[in-house]
């Protein structure tokens, strides 16, 4: 079978069964069970995890015909695809059997635990203590950045667990129920007023033996798998089909399921620096007659051309074949920092004294005005300009690392003392 | 050439300091801008009566200190390092500038004195933020035999919900004119609105055949001169804001750890902070100069536009770096940096933005060759 | 979106990037440049008559490849990578696309084959050298029953003073028209100009009631046509510019060693070079893309503008840090980094500025809106 | 006495010894031996060494005088000063005795050796060998950056005389003659086209073992003493009293003098980027017209303005003798980089395609053209603009060092092989 032989086959098979089994009256939750029992929730897992087996190329095939028949798919917001791709990787068939079903399903929500107060940008250099006490590890910490922990019922966890060894090799990595007295959840809200994010304070929390994942001391590891999951997220598209204005009782929970996952990011266009606002905003305050503002839009439309130029083109390098030796997703990170900068600072001068306005008192409803307080995240949430131009430096143009200072036992190493 | 601060005037500055310090600490700026009224009534007294702040620099003769703009300029830094929540810029240098350099003698007799004590509290309503040659276009004065009406708007103004007194500059159809409005006057309304900044309270104010009292024609010398009083001040506030800023800056780096050493060990950020510092320096030589021209009329009459434009430009770039070099701790609202950022925001647009005041350098700097 | 090039283009760049690195290493750039012509006649004709380059973009029927912008811009990168001395980008890009674009069929036919060929060289005589609309003020044509005078100057016109033919536009009165003139005709002077980048010679051009062939009207849509082929190219031969000075800056600072380790190894210049290879890489995207843009008849007509200036800044980014950080041996004559930058400044304002560009940029998004 | 009486005493005694020595028919160094006989050559330096011991501020009262009888004073063009400096504060009474007197008559120029190929920034990295043999110093390596060496008759050189030692303590501090078959000169072009400084080569050069300076491995601690005094010179007034119009052998003869010293400095105003021509510029094109233009003048005047003040300031601070925290100088070369760069960018825009020119066909007789290749150079000579940051961020700020990678035995530290 050649590949149009392959993709038509495929084709036809989904539709048929789909033409079967999709009925969107049924439960959120009841549909999705035939979906996972149909083997068509995740076609790119292993066979043996409710999957197919298919190339990455095929389950887009599958997901275009869903799309076409306005089908629901699995459940795939938030920090669950990250656990379920690091179980896939380093998970027990024990493991996999518990926690896999349940995140297609989306009968479990899972949030990530990695950032703590005293590691950010250095995450390798986490302190949450895990001990092993009477076959149970017991988890003492803190971690904080945690999106929508508080809707979750599992936790990908990663903590201390010698702190004899270097400080990448006594990391272990757990699955970790948020269900229980040992873990509080607080929201923790940010400058812009939205909080969505929050601490996660860890007291005696339990993990059970077998909720370890890819053995002990090897966490940093599974965390890479995670992290490069993460990463390619970020250059993906999060725009998810909305359904709207389609009835049924699958509709309906799914898009509640969607306005919950959503809910954290609402301001996240904003932090970007909205530049699609600008030519109308500069036209209706009359800035744009202005040629001292022209220049400032020109140059910022100009980098936001460049960027999205810069982008497409390390995407048709890649489908090229072309040797990638441009990481472009610092690139195109770093580009948006400076263009969500730049554009905060012209949306101030088109909008001129107005720009001391907020919400309903303000321009567009208070949008201009969350765009001024929120850019500042954007260099920073995900990796900050600076981690990205390490990055940059030392993987693209290959000039020498840093100096370390975090050889050694872990023990022994300068850390933050308080939560500085 | 910058003098140093005399010992006097050192004194004050710590007088100012201390009493901020000890008033004005985060956890009362984090109360008093949740409030509506936004400030503490309390404090205001003390401040404009046992300290005389309200009336620094306003004339001996109407109950001020008869200080110059270098002690304005000191008060007002120390307000921009505290983030003093309270009507002491819209009353006392606002209004306070507008009326002893624009009002008829009159007007100056009956307006200061409440001013500069402290008692009333006074807004200066302009109907244009940007600069000084456009106010007035859109609030109107009819003259009346005796008295006069307003009416128009003005789209922001300062601490007007909490004001005794609005001074109002208006055109008159020949010219401009200033009055001053008691807030309950029928025509007259004022609504509260929500702000970027929220420990600077802002309203939108209406007048539709007010009664009002003229207190005098004002001349294109008197306004401008009050621009520059007033510019002048808000830049001061600014390095003060700037100043706290930074310095915590560099505290944090020299305490947080990353990779096994602290932050300010790196080199891309000991470089931005030499940067930072370099771009603040100059914008601080620049601020305190003009109040000095100022007080003595000297060859620069730009340098107070240029000390706001320099000021609201280097305290963004202090505020925008104080975040970043904090990581995501800093973009948190339980820390303080946000609130110096807004500050910092809303006051580069206040009273003509960085662009609006160089390009007043370059009118002024035409006009002196010309 | 940004293609890759293809086999055929990508072995395109291999022999011109060959033949370059064989006949114009800087070796021979530093000869030329102190001549007064210029340029080797020897390497122009292989040039044109062996690797046909002087014709790429030019129609196949008056004797060029018949390429499109694209080849033209992997030959222009290759010029700026290494600095060729010689007429090809006032005669293939400068007059061959205003003729290709502009001229009647007859003036095609006349002058394209001898510049497709590189027997003739010609030249562009603009006498505005800032934007489109500004061309055609200071050369005026009197059309005769046969022919045409040209009376004016053109401040700077790039090799001049080798040119066979001076193609040239000149208002008309009505509007402008296109003319060739032979540099020897009587009333034509051309004096040769000092100029800041030995490798691109200038002239000074002046008209005293010279003969002329009329060569069509020129219309607004042509001039602008032709504006975006030269702006292209030279943004083409900046990027080629600015990373060949980008790469040896990396090399040498991996190879330098100041207090025991590379300079490479310093974060603050680690971060330096991120911030030049982001910008340097979101002109290179932007500049291809031009290339796409004036092939298909896209959507964004200001596309060739918007790489000329972001080409412009970049390479002059580039340019200033390449001498930087290589400290004083950079800043000599010896070293070629100045070179590069020399081309890079005069390239920044020859044919528009970045301002000029990001205003013409503006200009175009208002017609498209319009 | 107090303060006033005694500046009366120093101008009267000054003013008498002026009516009954001057004569400007002399030739120069007739004059200047009697000047240095006098006593009045140099007086704040010590009475054994031709001077008076007068403090900084008397000395100034004499030089106030000499300008007002318009009298030529002791020779002090170029690096003469920084070597007389060092010679008294750490030379032998011999040396004193040898070299001070010809350096005040102008008799011996001099030039300073110290930077090389291979060290630049890190001047301590110097690797030129310095070999005691048969009782005299056998000097071999290369220098550059040598203002004035041409003209040259003595040298103060910095060269390894330990290669096991550490960087800093192998270094030794000689006195060398230029005039000797081992020492080359050769005029190092700039990409302006100037030739301000020279290369010297020195193969088998011989210094005489008394030539010596501050004893064998303190050439560290010697060279500080220079440099500071080189530190100082960047913030004074390089303009010296012209005497123009003046009739006068020794008025011809200085001018000759000022003519070759000031020589290698043509450029200097315009590698500052000549702030002071914007607004007549911008006058002349009409381009002061343009609202963006206006924008970036105002721009760089705003910067120029800031940093005299701050420099103003600074000396102020130190004046009224408040600590000064600020080391003035970092922060005004650092300044005066930017303003220099941003000035070549307004220059750039203000000339439009006229940038393109240069010479007597382009504006001001070449003078905008010279800025904008001569900028570049600002931010490097005299420590690069990454040197004064490094010093702004550690000695101001207090942030910690850089991590060092040169201790131990010099011969062990990496540095570079071929002149890199």
């Amino acid at each position: 079978m050649n590949g149009q032989e392959r993709e038509a086959a495929i084709i036809a098979e989904v539709t048929e069964w789909i033409s079967a089994n999709w009925n969107p009256d049924l439960s959120l939750q009841a549909w999705r069970e035939i979906l996972v029992d149909g083997g068509w929730a995740a076609p790119a897992w292993p066979e043996a995890c409710h999957g197919r087996g298919y190339t990455e190329a095929e389950a887009s095939v599958v997901s275009r015909v869903f799309r076409q028949h306005q089908v629901v798919g699995a459940a795939s917001s938030g920090p669950r695809g990250l656990a379920a791709e690091t179980i896939l990787a380093h998970g027990s068939d024990d493991q996999k059997k518990r926690y896999l079903r349940k995140i297609l399903t989306g009968e479990h929500a899972w949030c990530q635990l990695f950032s703590e107060p005293g590691s950010g940008s250095d995450l390798a250099g986490s302190s949450t203590k895990a001990e092993f006490i009477d076959g149970r590890w017991i988890i003492n910490g803190q971690k904080v950045w945690n999106t929508s922990a508080h809707h979750a019922d599992y936790g990908i966890l990663l903590a201390r667990s010698d702190w004899d060894l270097p400080k990448h090799q006594g990391l272990t990595y757990f699955l970790i129920d948020m269900h229980q007295p040992g873990v509080e959840v607080r929201p923790l809200r940010q400058m812009n007023g939205h909080a969505s994010f929050n601490e996660v304070f860890m007291t005696d929390a339990v993990v059970a033996a077998e909720d370890m994942i890819g053995g002990i001391g090897n966490g940093w590891a599974v965390a890479a798998t995670t992290l490069s999951v993460e990463r390619r997220g970020f250059s993906r598209d999060r725009s998810v089909q909305s359904f709207a204005g389609l009835s049924g009782r699958v509709y309906d929970e799914y898009q509640e399921e969607q306005r919950i996952a959503n809910e954290p990011y609402t301001w996240y266009p904003q932090r970007a620096g909205r530049v699609d606002l600008i030519l109308s905003r500069a036209r209706e305050t009359g800035a744009i007659n202005d040629p001292h503002v022209r220049q400032e839009i020109v140059r910022l439309l100009s980098m936001r051309k460049g960027a999205d130029l810069a982008a497409a083109g390390a995407a048709a390098m890649k489908k090229a074949g072309t040797n990638e030796v441009i990481p472009a997703g610092s690139i195109a990170k770093l580009a948006a920092s400076e263009i969500a900068r730049k554009a905060a600072h012209v949306h101030t001068m088109i909008s001129g004294p107005e720009a001391m306005l907020a919400g309903s008192d303000s321009a567009l409803e208070g949008t201009i005005a969350e765009i001024l307080i929120s850019v500042p995240a954007i260099s920073i949430a995900g990796g900050t300009d600076e981690i990205q131009k390490n990055i940059i430096s030392e993987r693209v143009l290959d000039m020498p690392r840093e100096p370390r200072f975090d050889t050694g036992p872990f023990r022994d190493i300068a850390r933050n003392t308080a939560d500085t | 050439m910058t003098q140093p601060l005399n010992e006097d005037q050192e004194q004050f500055r710590a007088v100012v300091d201390r009493f901020l310090t000890d008033k004005s600490p985060t956890t009362q700026v984090r109360r008093l801008m949740e409030t509506d009224r936004g400030y503490d009534a309390g404090v205001w007294k003390q401040l404009s009566q046992e300290l005389g702040l309200a009336g620094t620099h306003l004339p001996e003769i109407h109950g001020g200190f008869g200080f110059g703009p270098v002690e304005l300029g000191i008060v007002a830094e120390q307000m921009g390092r505290h983030l003093y929540c309270g009507p002491w810029f819209s009353s006392s240098v606002m209004a306070g500038s507008m009326l002893m350099l624009g009002a008829d003698e009159q007007g100056r007799e009956s307006c200061l004195p409440g001013i500069a004590s402290g008692e009333s509290i006074a807004t200066l309503v302009l109907d244009d933020l940007t600069a000084p040659a456009r106010v007035g276009q859109h609030i109107h004065a009819d003259l009346l035999s005796e008295g006069a009406t307003l009416s128009g708007h003005a789209g922001i103004v300062t601490d007007a919900h909490v004001a005794d007194l609005l001074i109002v500059v208006a055109g008159t159809g020949t010219g401009r004119g200033l009055f001053s409005v008691a807030p309950d006057t029928a025509g007259v309304e004022i609504t509260p609105l929500q702000s970027i900044d929220p420990t600077r309270k802002l309203c939108r104010v209406n007048f539709e055949a007010a009664a009002a009292i003229p207190l005098g024609e004002l001349s294109e010398a008197a306004m401008e001169a009050a621009w520059d009083y007033m510019s002048m001040a808000l830049a001061f506030e600014l390095i003060g804001s700037a100043q706290v800023l930074f310095d915590s800056t560099i505290d944090y780096m020299k305490m947080r750890v990353q990779f096994g050493r602290t932050i300010a060990s790196f080199q891309a950020l000991k470089h931005k902070s030499a940067d930072l510092l370099l771009e603040l320096e100059l914008a601080k030589a620049t601020v305190r100069q003009s109040a000095h021209e100022l007080a003595n009329g000297g060859q620069e009459p730009w340098l107070c536009s240029m000390a706001k434009a320099m000021a609201a430009d280097a305290c963004m770039s202090v505020a925008r770096s104080a975040i970043q070099l904090r990581g995501g701790i800093g973009f948190t609202w339980e820390n303080d940096t946000h609130l110096w950022f807004k500050r910092a925001k809303s006051s580069e647009v206040f009273l003509g933005s960085p662009y609006e005041h160089r390009e007043r350098v370059m009118q002024m700097m035409e006009r002196s060759v010309a």
